[in-house]
């Protein structure tokens, strides 16, 4: 049942009726997510940045991709360790995240979560998590609360190669299919679960090829390229709204940085990196696309880079500036009552 | 309010249907709780596997739902929807079952709140059976609060009888925190005076079950019933005992606990669970640490050995705590001096 | 990647080749189990069987037909719930196996186990497995064990249509292939996971659909045929032993009983167990092959039929007689030294 | 012994490279405990997440094993593969993972030799990092040892040094019993002095770190180095404690913390485990129970607060116990009067 993108037929969603000013939020929220993410690797290593922090440099088309066809109010993604670019995609407000990482009190979480589990339930956007298949089961759950209110909701859990062989993930995708539920499955393949390479650890050549297991449709794209998972994913969540159940879809890129910040990556080919950050980059190829057809102007675009370059540079001034937690924060939060 | 007799296992189905006419937010799930999906035969054949859920399937159509074999699943799936305005109630068959699915309770149900600043809120009911007597062997037979009690973020409610059972369910349905509810697997026969209307008991308030003045013991679940016995075995010989049940043990009533100690100046506490690290070791230190002036005697607990559950039922009957080791108990602490 | 029998070519291993005696053996097998079930079955209808008791009878074919390729010293196999014919098929002691059911000291585990927790370690029998799932994970560890030592052994996981989905056992079969280890997975779809149909709680149309998503052979069988059990799973053990990796067999039948005993059942379509009985029974069918081609006689086979029967009327009789563990033994085989 | 200097980590590395040495059934798996498998980049390049195992890969060709992320998979294995000859050594990144895989663990090692009436040996190994004190938030900074300690079957290390850690390791491998042993992951890169030669340190057999008269104060894996830090401060105060290093919680050596508040008359308990139902609950009652004659004050626990672990420094940095802490206790129960 694993198809690519080419045979998906006319149902899928059309790239091309995107207007201007949809166009330039996607690019928005690429560019962003890339900022974002450059700017906390260099920040960690000036050892500003405690914990441990794991970017999405590189596959930013996928969570824009996906998430450009949910709403915040009855939708929601579960994301991973790897969560910034599914933040930010979903509209959690940077400032905040980025006072998050950074441990403050003006932090999405208050401080008390930090890069591996920042969240905004009213985002919906149910949180990063630190255990690897821990958001697929949850989604369940989501797309279940939505189903049975019936107000069109749809639950998306984003997970890794890595995170494609646990069994929480493949336990999801089953529970999701035998209730029918309004749930996408996205599995962004980026060739590693820490240093362990996908095509070791996956034991079918695409994690798309389980989704038959599964009696779902299971879809390939290149992850380089938003159009294909805007379109990709916006059948899938379609026909999920629609009721017609669960999908997968695979996404397949390359991270840019390593596993975590600190990863000295010697398990990876020597030019990987390089040559997807040379010719395969998807903002680059976002941008040369609708450049070239006309759709948006160079002038649009570097407005859009120096509006994120000064978010970013002031969220990281208030994240820094911002106070630290203190002793009577320690014990609130745990129990709405206890 | 008038009361009748009815089971424990009655009590449960009554709370259940009652929280499920009042709230249309309480959904139940879990394996054949519905009856039994997808057979040739009768609906609602099953109410779980010991018949707890019978005839809500047919009350309450879309809103209980059986599950696949599936426990981080389905588990993940009730936290999940719990984060998206359901109260979900999960039955997890055995807590035995926990080693499948702890991840989706501890890591992600308990810490929400506090890991997202505070600002989720996860009213999931999880179920389970616990304890021994029933044959059941190691795998069917623990009694596991503990591990439950140990992690913040979650509520412990072991109810002692039929009244106890619907009250406290009630009130675990409602809180806006998740709770684990431990219902012990042999007494699903008892039977007791219980209200028809609905009603709550509220957490963290322990019941004194019996007023003594030379003995304090606390009993947890099917205990309490055995301190009992053994308060009536013990008139004989002069020894008053003090019984409570502390209902909860998280959050525990440590306050109702002292005011006892204080009184009698001798404490044994009664857990049918392993014995390392246990409750009757939890709130032996609380009240060593809290009431050493007022304690005449040392604290003794009554618990099984540190041995798992054997079937046989020659060895399971010396596994579980009796009356006679609570005799035993209560004889060590008032006779002892230094 | 899923085959039905007739695909699998000339590689199969030739049930025709069977010689006399070891049709006699399989025939005392199947028989064995059949009347062991049966007997279990009233003697607990008279309550004289403690705790939860799984029958399996109908499903003979498949412990006989793939243990007839296993060794006892080399190859390991992890049982389910469901465990009297694996023990059975895999050369552990029917006397013992009935005390232990008895809860006795002369039983295989000296009444600690239980029917659920059957095991022999010294004729590689894993144990019978009370939690759903449980086995498949070991089943990798003994097939890397038998790699690593280079000993040609393979080990063998049974498991249910309900375990199917149950997350271990997906990581199991990932792992297996990901490890390229010497191990057989035999999903035994009965039909149902308790009450739950596998129609229902399987999202694909059949449980060997997933073998493909985990880089193996997935094969279905006839589980009322003997000898197509026979010669799939001896393909599949052929394969493992010579290095080529594990596979998926799927054997369909219907169980003869309730899920466990007391179970009424009513879940069921009416006529199923009887047409099965009737016209599928996998030893009327064996008997019928086997002597209509004249290569066993009917006078040979009831002689089989009297000595099982009198075997299981001693066993019954020893187990009935047999002292129950006594209180040293509670303290006794928790650790080898603590 | 002639001792050097070295880390933790190096004496964790020293003690895996001289038993696989010594014996050939000794393996290594984990994520990327080999480096990361099937990368286009240099072999070995990991050692595991932080770099315990680095270059035992090449040094046991086929004995170090990388694993997909597959907790259940992969810790099953290591279980099964103990049943057959082998002494697995299984990392499990981080204890906090034991959510996704506890069954195994609890349900299957832990039971297999009650279950089986004394007649399996399940020599495993579950070496996992715990504690706080990186920054790592809620879900990777738990010390979860009390989950294992209540648990009958397993046996819990919790070494403080890099010679308790590199001795502690080596029985815990020859160790026929399933052990669950726990490395602080703040203490890597602590050094001291660690003889080369091969050497193991007994279960069971608490360890006096410092002698004193005052209170006794018994302190668990780093607390044991927080409480010297404690020592010297308490020293101006002219008291002097006794520190107590159990080196393993179940077996637990009661007898050596019973001498030393037989001659102290005060026990203070250093635990960095949650208070409910933890270690300092579990001795503090053990040694109530035992010793209550010898006892002057009240046993005081420090412990971090019933929260989860906090990621911003400020908290975390409150959460863990500290020297002031235990200092704030010794007064407390020499000041103690009625
Ligand atoms: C249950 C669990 N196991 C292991 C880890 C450690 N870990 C964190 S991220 C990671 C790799 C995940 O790989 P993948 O799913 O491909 O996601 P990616 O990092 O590539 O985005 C691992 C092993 C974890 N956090 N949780
Ligand atoms: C983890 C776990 N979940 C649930 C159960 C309860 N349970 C015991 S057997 C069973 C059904 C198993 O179905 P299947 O795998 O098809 O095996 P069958 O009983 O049909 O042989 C269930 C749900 C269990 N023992 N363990
Ligand atoms: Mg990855
Ligand atoms: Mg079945």
């Amino acid at each position: 049942m694993t198809q690519t993108l080419s045979t998906l037929g006319s149902d899928a969603p059309d790239a091309s009726a995107l207007s201007e000013a949809q166009l330039l939020d996607v690019y928005r929220t690429m560019r962003s997510i890339r900022a974002f993410e450059d700017r906390v690797h260099e920040e960690f290593a000036t050892g500003e940045i405690p914990g441990f922090v794991h970017l999405y440099a590189g596959e930013e088309a996928s969570a824009t991709g996906v998430c450009a066809h949910l709403d915040q109010d009855r939708d929601t993604i579960a994301s991973t360790h790897r969560g910034h670019g599914h933040c930010i995609a979903k509209g959690v407000d940077i400032k905040p995240m980025m006072a998050e990482i950074f441990g403050k009190t003006t932090g999405s979480c208050r401080g008390k979560g930090g890069s591996m589990h920042i969240a905004d339930l009213s985002k919906g956007m149910l949180g990063a998590n630190g255990i690897v298949g821990g958001g697929p089961p949850l989604i369940c759950g989501t797309a279940l609360a939505a189903k049975i209110k019936g107000d069109g909701g749809v639950g998306v859990a984003f997970f890794g190669d890595g995170a494609s062989n646990q069994g929480t993930t493949m336990e999801a995708l089953n529970l999701a299919s035998v209730w029918d539920l309004p749930a996408f499955f996205v599995a962004e393949n980026n060739g590693y679960g820490e240093a362990a390479a996908s095509t070791w650890s996956v034991s079918a050549d695409n994690i798309a090829d389980r989704a038959a297991g599964f009696g779902m449709p299971g879809v390939i794209v290149d992850g380089f390229d938003f159009f294909a998972v805007y379109e990709a994913a916006g059948e899938a969540i379609r026909r999920a709204r629609e009721g017609g159940g669960p999908s997968l879809l695979e996404v397949k890129f390359t991270r840019y940085y390593g596993h975590f910040e600190g990863d000295q990556q010697t398990y990876r080919g020597k030019d990987e990196v390089r040559n997807a950050r040379e010719n395969l980059d998807c903002i680059k190829r976002f941008r040369q696309g609708v450049t070239e057809s006309g759709r948006l102007t160079d002038a649009q675009l570097d407005e859009v880079d120096a509006q994120v370059a000064q978010l970013i540079e002031e969220a990281v001034t208030e994240a820094k500036a911002a106070p630290v937690p203190g002793p009577k924060d320690l014990l609130t939060d745990v129990y709405v009552k206890y | 309010m008038a009361t009748r007799k009815i089971s424990y296992r009655e009590a449960i189905n009554e709370a259940l249907t009652q929280e499920m006419e009042r709230d249309s937010s309480v959904i139940i799930m879990g394996e054949d709780v519905a009856g039994g999906a997808g057979g040739q035969g009768e609906d609602d054949a099953w109410g779980g596997v010991l018949g707890v859920t019978k005839g809500l399937y047919g009350k309450f159509p879309g809103r209980v739902l059986d599950t696949p074999i599936t426990e981080s699943g389905y588990i993940g799936a009730a936290v999940g929807a719990a984060t998206r305005g359901l109260r979900p109630v999960a039955e997890l068959m055995f807590i035995d079952f926990a080693g499948v699915c702890l991840d989706q309770i501890m890591n992600q149900a308990a810490k929400f709140r506090y890991m997202f600043g505070g600002k989720a809120v996860t009213p999931v009911t999880i179920r389970a059976m616990y304890g021994g007597g029933l044959r059941a062997a190691a795998q069917h037979s623990q009694a596991l609060y503990p591990l439950f009690t140990h992690l913040p973020g979650l509520k412990v409610v072991v109810p002692s009888s039929p009244y106890e059972v619907k009250g406290l369910l009630a009130q675990s349905i409602r809180d806006d925190d998740p709770v684990i509810f431990f219902e012990h697997k042999a007494m699903y026969d008892v039977t007791g005076e219980v209200p028809q209307e609905s009603y709550t008991i509220p957490f963290g308030e322990a019941n004194v079950v019996r007023e003594g003045d030379d003995v304090t013991v606390v009993a947890i679940g099917r205990m309490v019933s055995v301190a009992e016995e053994a308060a009536k075995e013990l008139e004989g010989s002069g020894i008053s005992i003090e019984i409570i049940d502390p209902r909860t043990l998280s959050p525990l009533d440590l306050d109702t606990i002292l005011e006892s100690v204080e009184n009698t100046g001798r404490l044994v506490v009664v857990d049918e669970a392993s014995p390392r690290c246990n409750i009757a070791t939890d709130i032996s230190a609380q009240v060593v640490s809290e009431a050493f002036g007022d304690l005449k005697a040392p604290v003794k607990m009554v618990s099984p050995p540190h041995v798992p559950v054997p079937f046989a039922g020659s060895l399971e009957d010396l596994y579980i705590p009796s009356a006679q080791d609570i005799v035993n108990a209560v004889k060590t602490v008032t006779e002892w001096s230094k």
